[in-house]
């Protein structure tokens, strides 16, 4: 049988090293594999590598590969194609999006095909997760030499790609050498339908099986529907009103706490996205996250808003301008308008301005905005979720325009501790402390949807958001 | 023929400054390719990792170079490489040019054989209630943003008859042309309902006009039946206004319909262009909109010789 | 005074001057804030609330009262289109005359023009300006102003060449009329009808194009309603809360109807044969 | 003898109460096989309502027959009720046993058939003749009303035809089945004199040929003279004499009849022309306006390039003097250059040649910037609909530059006495004045500026003839008061004998004949005059027989660089003279 799947946005480009759309690594994943991969409780388990391990000093890591795994052209997947693919993905040229996460690898040995040792310059355990990420597949060394990644995509995934009009449809069959194999459907088709009205439409007259929703205004019609089954699970990714803390009156601390405890996060969440989604401070790990109501004004306290206000000398308020992208996420305006009219109540008059996408992107780069609402992505490891912004080298520390050098010590003490334990208590400190300076305000995780028809079986949702599990899905009569 | 060579000897020049203009207007919205592939986490790029990637997508000269090669690149022939598709710009819009022809052609088909009937049905009954419901019919056509009737014709249709068309995995006319038509019917339904309310005003009122002329009371004296005298003396006069307005909306169709395609999920010309512009897809994006502009300027033309055609009174070139 | 009078006269007229009339005070009343609720006002609990005693027309996601918001958008949407087709039909009267009026180079140039504009895809037009200016009432008036320009222009260009070979130019002439006399007095004077008609026309457009662009996210910048703002707003609850696409459709189609009924009105006032046969 | 068509008691109405709104009240005639009937009356007087009524047309211009009869005979003898009868019985009538001609024959052709399609359709609906043999039957009616070359010209869309081709289309149309009544609605009257001729010679031919009846509306008593038998005169919907032609000719006995018969300038071979002008002889008196070797020539571009490749010589080499308080009529049949010369005056069309020099006047007017004003042909077109008449008086003044103030206010109100309108005419607009008021509009206008010239181009062919008459007289009267010299173009001769002091004719875009008026037209010289003036009808001339005369109009199409010959002139008394011919 084939899965008929549609989703409103479709892939961007095919080289799994440098895409980083949303849709682009939900087509990857299927095709490319990692060396490990994270589960639905985002522990890290086997995907090429069948076992791995640190040394003592945290300073090596060593895989033994999945003998079996084997690239959709038949060559099985040695060590030498895990150092290609490495070895891209630091070369600068490549422009390879995952770089900075495995900067401290120093070099990579392989001491026959199915052993790869990384020799890292410095103790880094967030690399691990960071290798769970399709970003960091293994794709041929054969092909690297030839220059064809991003054009004709070959992986060791669970399908393989037949067929690509952008933006219109994908054609995947199933691949006959896949080491986790057989998959329980011969192949999927799917259809971009850039409207999820019509992708709902389509899943109610049973033309497609399978579907990925984006926006919960639509998602929470499905399970009215009997013939339909709505999968959500939480998601890493969140949804932030980003201060920029370089700006007046945002330098003030008092202004960002009082903004902070003015917002009432669950309001935000019930209003844009219909309740659809959870309350989150900064660590959106299950296992790592703290629970909220233990944060920095988490419970909304307006008085204590004005009396912050009032002490930072903004009795009166202030005026500012929020920006947001026009429908990424779906949720943007709607957020920028209940947050709107909450710090009204405290004197804040924001001016929302909404941008196509580009644009919007380009202003954050720039940190050219007062406020910002994002979905930013989240991963499965708070390092390599936050160095980025809260780190002194962090590489858009200039969009957080926030130093504090407690975040900055906390972050590369979590770096290096090796102990699940430890570092669960340091990144707890770490949550703790970023929420009270308020950088940000973070808002909540909402869900990641997939409808499907309820004859469609086997299929595993994960914060991550990966439809990997499509690979052991079946259709039923 | 020389007034035919006349026309086309303004398309070069027509076409250089829709080149320019889309040109520059594209370079002037913030935010690049790179922006559009990698989105927020294009600040992770560093310095080299963004030249690597602007010289792959070739904007790391200055505008005017780029500019320059892309017109000496047209001169022979090549609109450049999309670097969404990877593949050449004309092929690309070449594959997508089909499907927005048709669907152009439907709805205009649609339009015409609906509005004109219409619109000579309410001249001839002038100001009778069968007038009035043709005009309030009409005006709700054209007051219908499009976006809301295809909503409706797809909840109405799925959650009412629990039928549509198959939504995506287009078929080509060629290739099935029964599953083309069942998916191509809708959206020109959409499409031409709008446009079908506009033909039957003018059509109407072009009707009015033409049936107080004296050769219409001549037709009638010759003993020609009133259908005749309605379809054969008088709607060939009335034609030119519907035809400059047909050849109007049917250019704007040429150039894709977003709305529609995007709720219909159909891969036409118009949601190429869309997200050509939302991915930076510099080639694409100035390579489909010279593609455009020439059509309209076809349909253009295509027009005044249909003027010529309708009425030998015209002569073109006179101005 | 005279014009309202013969407005009233005639039976679409009075349909057609009643419903803008409505119309003109709707928006008059969303401007000056004096709407039932205040349309920016979120009463949160109540939100998505079926039209009921409180709430004529229901409340939107955020719990604002329906009714005042599209009486706050008729007021926006009005200005757009009121400004855009006013912009629109000024230049392209003024450029169709031209072209008409020197002939020649200038037709050419003019013509020309406008056919690049022309040739451009309307809403990719509208795209760029907006992606250029950033979204807002402005840049909605400035970008449906450029996208029919060219039409007013095409519009007035055929007729004005007709009139520029009457007999009373010619007369004109004889007198030595200067040209600019000639223009404003003969041609444009007698290009009113079909102005008017086109720009009613205009006006519909504009209000659906606004729509559009709201649409696509180009449009006025929320928490401000537009009707447009609010029907795309609308789509994906439209199962939920049908009337969050209900009454502002109707709006839109309300005032189209009106303005339409009023052009052709306009149009049978104006003709002189018309005004002939009523006398 | 039952008559081919009784109408008794017509009334016809129009709008929402027709009764209450009656144009035609009471109208009763009968037609006998073979008999022409004329209608006469003046404009407005509901003969086209009465002609439109007959074959039930006036339902679809808004109208009702209100009350009356009217019966038909058909072929077989049997009695046709018009009036009861139903839509489809009708359509069988129309064309096949009741022809209809129009006046217009530019609009009454349907512009996009070609006419060959439009001929056929007589056949096929009538005759059941499809395909070529319908084709076939309308080259032989065109044949029948003598267009050469019938063949082709089924091809041509009817603005590839002259007017007069036009008006035979029609008749081929409306003769195509062989009706027995045939209905011509002013058939002549968009036509100039020699073309008219020519129709009338046709339409009595045909009629002797195929003995059918016929109903001739005009306002030509000329006309009415050479083909009725009996004569209709209406006012005001009503027929208000009936009867044989020379008794109502001869012997009219309604006061309204009388007033026509002698309204209606009838030609008399320049017995009554004008003896006011005497052109002063020692030649002291400077001309007003003097045209000097007038050339006008439209190039004529084809081929790839559009080069030129040949000109229309619209006028070809024109000299002529205006002295002031003088009349010049110019006339000439249709395309001759008449208009293009008075364009030309104007600088309205730049002249390829020639010169022109316009005198000054006598010392007592104010001299003027613009000393040639011009009143057009159509006093609807010449108004700008939407311009009040104070603003249309006060535009020749804005334009050269001077103010509104109360002394142009007075002279608006003083040549608006002139011309007889009422004093209140100056916040009105155009459509409310009748075109014989309209004229008088122009007239006014074209004096605002003191002119010493005015040319008038047809400035009363679209007039009703009684209207006409006082157009006429007015002009006269302005020309003593003030002393102006006018350039009359015209067709009608009849009117040109009233107007003129001088008269040029004027074929193929040259002067063939000048002199003075009585002269010319009681001993005409060159032979194009003399046929021109054989060509009008006179109420004298009764039931005439026209001849035909399928000459093709010159061509004015010329090669590059083609000179004319330098004319050879002819002097006959004082002041006459013509081109020598051969
Ligand atoms: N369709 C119409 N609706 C209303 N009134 C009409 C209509 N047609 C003619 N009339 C009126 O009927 C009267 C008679 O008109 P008709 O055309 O018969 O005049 P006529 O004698 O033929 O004049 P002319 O010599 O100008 O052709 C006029 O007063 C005219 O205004
Ligand atoms: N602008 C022009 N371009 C080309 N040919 C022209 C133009 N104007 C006039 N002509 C031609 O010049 C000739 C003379 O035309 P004109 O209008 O002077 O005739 P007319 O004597 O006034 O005729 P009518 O009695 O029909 O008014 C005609 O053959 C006409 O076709
Ligand atoms: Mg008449
Ligand atoms: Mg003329």
């Amino acid at each position: 049988a084939t899965l008929h799947m549609a989703w409103a946005q479709d892939a961007t480009g095919l080289d799994p090293h440098k895409q980083t759309a949303f849709s682009s690594l939900r087509l990857l994943e299927l095709i490319y594999e990692p060396l490990v991969r994270v589960d639905a409780s985002l522990q890290i388990v086997p995907a090429i590598a069948t076992s791995w391990e640190f040394s003592k000093d945290g300073k090596a890591l060593t895989f033994k590969l999945d003998p079996k795994a084997k690239f959709q052209g038949g060559a099985a997947v040695t060590s030498a194609d895990v150092k290609a693919s490495f070895e891209r993905i630091l070369d600068e040229k490549t422009s390879a999006a995952a770089r900075a996460n495995f900067l401290s690898i120093a070099s990579i040995d392989t001491p026959d095909p199915a052993t790869v040792v990384f020799h890292l310059s410095q103790p880094d355990v967030p690399i691990l997760t960071a290798m769970s990420d399709v970003n960091a597949a293994i794709v041929p060394a054969s092909e690297i030499k030839a220059g064809t990644i991003g054009t004709a995509a070959i992986g060791s995934g669970p399908f393989k790609l037949d067929k690509w009009d952008p933006n219109a449809k994908e054609v995947l069959s199933a691949n006959k050498d896949w080491a986790g194999g057989p998959t329980g459907v011969d192949g999927i088709e799917i259809s971009v339908l850039p409207d999820e009205t019509a992708i709902l439409a389509a899943l109610r007259t049973k033309q497609i099986d399978f579907a990925l929703l984006n926006d919960p205004l639509v998602a929470t019609l499905v399970p009215k529907e009997a013939s339909l089954q709505l999968n959500r699970v939480p998601v890493l990714s969140y949804h932030v009103l980003q201060l920029n803390p370089s700006r007046k009156p945002m330098t003030e601390l008092k202004v960002r706490q009082a903004i902070s405890c003015a917002i009432d996060r669950q309001e935000v969440l019930d209003t844009a996205s219909l309740g659809e989604g959870k309350v989150t401070g900064p660590l959106t790990i299950p296992a790592m996250a703290t629970d909220p109501s233990q944060l920095f004004c988490y419970k909304r306290d307006v008085e204590k808003a004005k009396a912050l206000m009032k002490e930072a000398g903004y009795a009166d308020g202030f005026s500012a301008t929020v920006i947001g992208a026009t429908g990424e996420p779906p949720t943007a305006a709607a957020e920028a308008q209940v947050i709107q009219s909450q710090l009204a109540e405290i004197g804040v008059k924001l001016d929302i301005k909404m941008m196509e996408l580009n644009v919007y992107v380009d202003a954050w780069l720039k940190g050219d905005f007062d406020m910002a609402i994002a979905l930013n992505g989240g991963r499965a490891d708070p390092y390599t979720m936050y160095n980025r912004y809260w780190t002194k080298a962090g590489n858009l520390q200039k969009v957080a325009n926030y130093i504090d050098d407690t975040l900055d010590s906390q972050m590369q003490r979590g770096r290096a501790e090796t102990d699940p334990a430890k570092r669960k208590v340091i990144f707890a400190e770490f949550e703790k402390h970023l929420a009270e300076v308020s950088p940000w305000i973070w808002l909540y995780t909402s869900y990641s949807y997939t409808a499907q028809q309820k004859n469609v079986a086997g299929f595993v949702p994960t914060p991550t958001g990966t439809l990997f599990s499509l690979g052991k899905v079946t259709i039923g009569q | 023929m020389n007034y035919l060579m006349r026309r086309l000897s303004t398309f070069p020049l027509v076409l250089l400054g829709v080149s320019i203009v889309v040109f520059v207007a594209i370079r002037m919205v913030p935010g690049d390719s790179i922006t559009a592939m990698l989105g927020t986490e294009a600040g992770l790029l560093t310095p080299a990792q963004r030249d690597s990637l602007a010289a792959y997508f070739g904007i790391d000269q200055p505008w005017f170079i780029q500019y320059g090669r892309w017109l000496l690149g047209i001169l022979h022939g090549n609109l450049g490489i999309s670097v969404t598709y990877g593949r050449p710009v004309l092929d690309v819009i070449l594959e997508r040019f089909p499907l927005t022809l048709e669907l152009a052609l439907l709805s205009m088909i649609i339009a015409l054989a609906v509005g004109v009937p219409a619109g000579v049905f309410a001249a001839t009954h002038n100001e009778k209630p069968s007038d009035l419901v043709v005009r309030v019919v009409a005006m709700i056509g054209q007051s219908t943003p499009n976006f809301v009737l295809a909503l409706l014709i797809i909840y109405a249709l799925s959650a009412g008859f629990g039928v549509l068309p198959a939504m995506g995995q287009f078929a080509p006319l060629w290739q099935d042309p029964l599953r083309n038509l069942s998916q191509l019917i809708l959206p020109a339904i959409t499409l031409g309902f709008a446009f079908a309310a506009s033909v039957t005003r003018i059509s109407r009122s072009a009707m009015l006009d033409v049936l107080s002329d004296d050769y219409v009371r001549t037709a009638r004296s010759k003993g020609a039946s009133a259908r005749s005298v309605i379809w054969r003396h008088a709607l060939p006069n009335a034609l030119i206004p519907v035809v400059t307005l047909s050849g109007i909306e049917f250019g704007y169709l040429l150039g894709g319909a977003v709305i529609v395609e995007q709720i219909y999920a159909l891969p036409g010309l118009g949601r190429m262009v869309l997200d050509a512009i939302l991915q930076r897809d510099y080639a694409l994006v100035q390579g489909s909109v010279l593609f455009i502009a020439f059509n309209f300027m076809i349909v253009n033309l295509l027009v005044d010789l249909a003027y010529v055609a309708l009425d030998p009174r015209i002569r073109l070139g006179e101005r | 005074m005279r014009i309202f009078r013969a407005i009233f006269a005639h039976p679409s007229g009075r349909i057609g001057g009643v419903i803008v009339g409505l119309y003109l005070i709707i928006a008059a009343l969303g401007m000056l804030g004096l709407t039932p609720h205040n349309p920016l006002a979120q009463f949160r609990v109540d939100r998505l609330h079926a039209p009921n005693g409180a709430y004529w027309m229901g409340t939107d996601l955020f719990g604002r009262d329906v009714a005042s918001r599209l009486m706050a958008g008729v007021g926006q949407s009005f200005t757009v289109a009121f400004f855009s087709v006013a912009f629109a039909s000024l230049a392209g009267t003024a450029l169709g005359l031209a072209a008409a009026w020197f002939g020649r180079r200038w037709d050419g140039v003019v013509m020309r023009v406008m056919d690049v504009l022309l040739a451009f895809p309307a809403i990719l037009l509208a795209l760029l300006i907006v992606a250029v200016a950033g979204p807002g009432t402005w840049t909605s008036v400035v970008a449906i102003t450029i996208v029919y320009t060219p039409i007013f222009t095409r519009v007035v260009r055929g007729p004005a060449l007709s009139l520029k070979a009457r007999e009373f130019v010619d007369a004109a002439r004889t007198f030595g009329s200067s040209s600019s006399y000639i223009v404003t007095r003969h041609l444009l004077l007698n290009l009113v009808a079909p102005l008017t008609v086109q720009v009613t026309l205009a006006l519909a457009w504009a209000l659906l194009t606004e729509a559009g662009l709201s649409f696509l996210g180009l449009g006025i910048q929320p928490p401000a309603a537009s009707l447009g703002l609010m029907l795309s707003d609308s789509r994906n609850l439209m199962e939920t809360a049908p009337w969050l696409m209900i009454f502002p459709g109707l709006a839109i189609m309300i005032s189209i109807l009106g303005f339409n009924l009023l052009g052709d009105a306009l149009r049978d006032i104006l003709d002189p044969k018309m005004r002939r046969a009523a006398a | 003898m039952i008559p081919l068509l009784s109408v008794s008691n017509l009334r016809v109405g129009f709008g929402r109460n027709p009764q209450a709104n009656e144009v035609v009240r009471g109208v009763s005639f009968d037609l006998a096989d073979g008999e022409t009937l004329a209608i006469v009356g003046e404009s407005g007087s509901g003969k086209s309502v009465t002609a439109l009524s007959i074959n039930r047309l006036v339902d679809f211009g808004g109208g009702r027959i209100t009350n009356g009869s009217m019966k038909l005979k058909r072929a077989d003898g049997s009695t046709f009720d018009l009036l009861t009868a139903t839509e489809p019985q009708l359509t069988k009538i129309r064309g096949a046993e009741i022809g209809m001609i129009f006046q217009e024959p530019m609009t009454s052709l349907n512009p996009v058939l070609t006419i060959g399609r439009q001929i056929e359709e007589s056949f096929r609906l009538h005759r059941g003749l499809t395909g070529r043999q319908a084709t076939a039957a309308a080259k032989d009616a065109l044949d029948r009303v003598r267009i050469p070359d019938a063949a082709r010209r089924l091809k041509y869309t009817p603005n590839q035809l002259s007017g007069g081709m036009l008006q035979r289309v029609m008749i081929a149309i409306a003769l195509a089945c062989n009706p027995r009544l045939l209905i011509a609605d002013e058939p002549t009257t968009a036509l100039d004199v020699t073309v008219q001729a020519q129709i009338m010679a046709l339409l009595a031919e045909l009629k002797r040929e195929t003995g059918m009846s016929m109903i001739f509306i005009t306002h030509d008593i000329g006309l009415v003279a050479g083909i009725a038998d009996k004569v209709m005169v209406m006012q005001n919907g009503e027929a208000v004499e009936q009867g044989e032609l020379n008794q109502v000719l001869d012997h009219p006995r309604h006061p309204y009849t009388q007033h026509l018969l002698h309204a209606v300038p009838h030609f008399s071979s320049g017995r009554a022309t004008r003896a006011d002008g005497q052109r002063d002889k020692d030649g002291s008196t400077e001309p007003a306006l003097k045209v000097d070797g007038l050339v006008v020539r439209f190039p004529l571009k084809s081929g790839f390039f559009s080069h030129a490749t040949g000109a229309v010589h619209a006028v070809d080499g024109v000299d002529f003097d205006l002295m002031p308080g003088e009349t010049l009529a110019i006339v000439g049949e249709s395309g001759s250059g008449k208009s293009t010369t008075a364009r030309a005056v104007l600088g309205l069309v730049n002249s390829t040649r020639g010169t022109f020099s316009v005198g000054a006047r006598k010392a007592s007017v104010e001299q003027s910037a613009l000393p040639v004003q011009m009143v057009f042909q159509n006093p609807y077109a010449s108004l700008n609909p939407r311009l009040s008449i104070e603003s249309i008086l006060a535009e020749p003044v804005i334009a050269t530059g001077g103010r509104v103030g109360a002394g142009t206010r007075t002279k608006m109100a003083l040549l608006l006495e002139r011309v007889g309108l009422p004093k209140n005419s100056l916040e009105r607009y155009p459509h409310e004045f009748s075109g014989g008021q309209r004229q008088r509009l122009c007239i006014a206008r074209a004096l605002m500026l003191n002119p010493s010239v005015v040319v008038l181009d047809e400035a009363v062919s679209a007039l009703d003839v009684s209207v006409q008459a006082k157009v006429l007289e007015l002009l006269v009267d302005l020309q003593r008061e003030f002393g102006l010299a006018y350039l009359f173009i015209s067709h009608d001769m009849a009117v040109v004998e009233r107007i003129a002091h001088r008269i040029a004719v004027i074929y193929a875009g040259q002067i063939v004949e000048i002199g003075d008026a009585a002269s010319v037209l009681s001993e005409p010289r060159h032979s194009y005059t003399r046929k021109l003036i054989a060509a009008v009808p006179t109420i004298d001339r009764r039931h005439e027989r026209f001849e035909l005369d399928t000459r093709q109009v010159t061509s004015l199409v010329r090669p590059l660089g083609f000179e004319p010959a330098p004319a050879r002139w002819e002097q006959f008394g004082v002041d006459h003279m013509a081109r020598v011919e051969g």
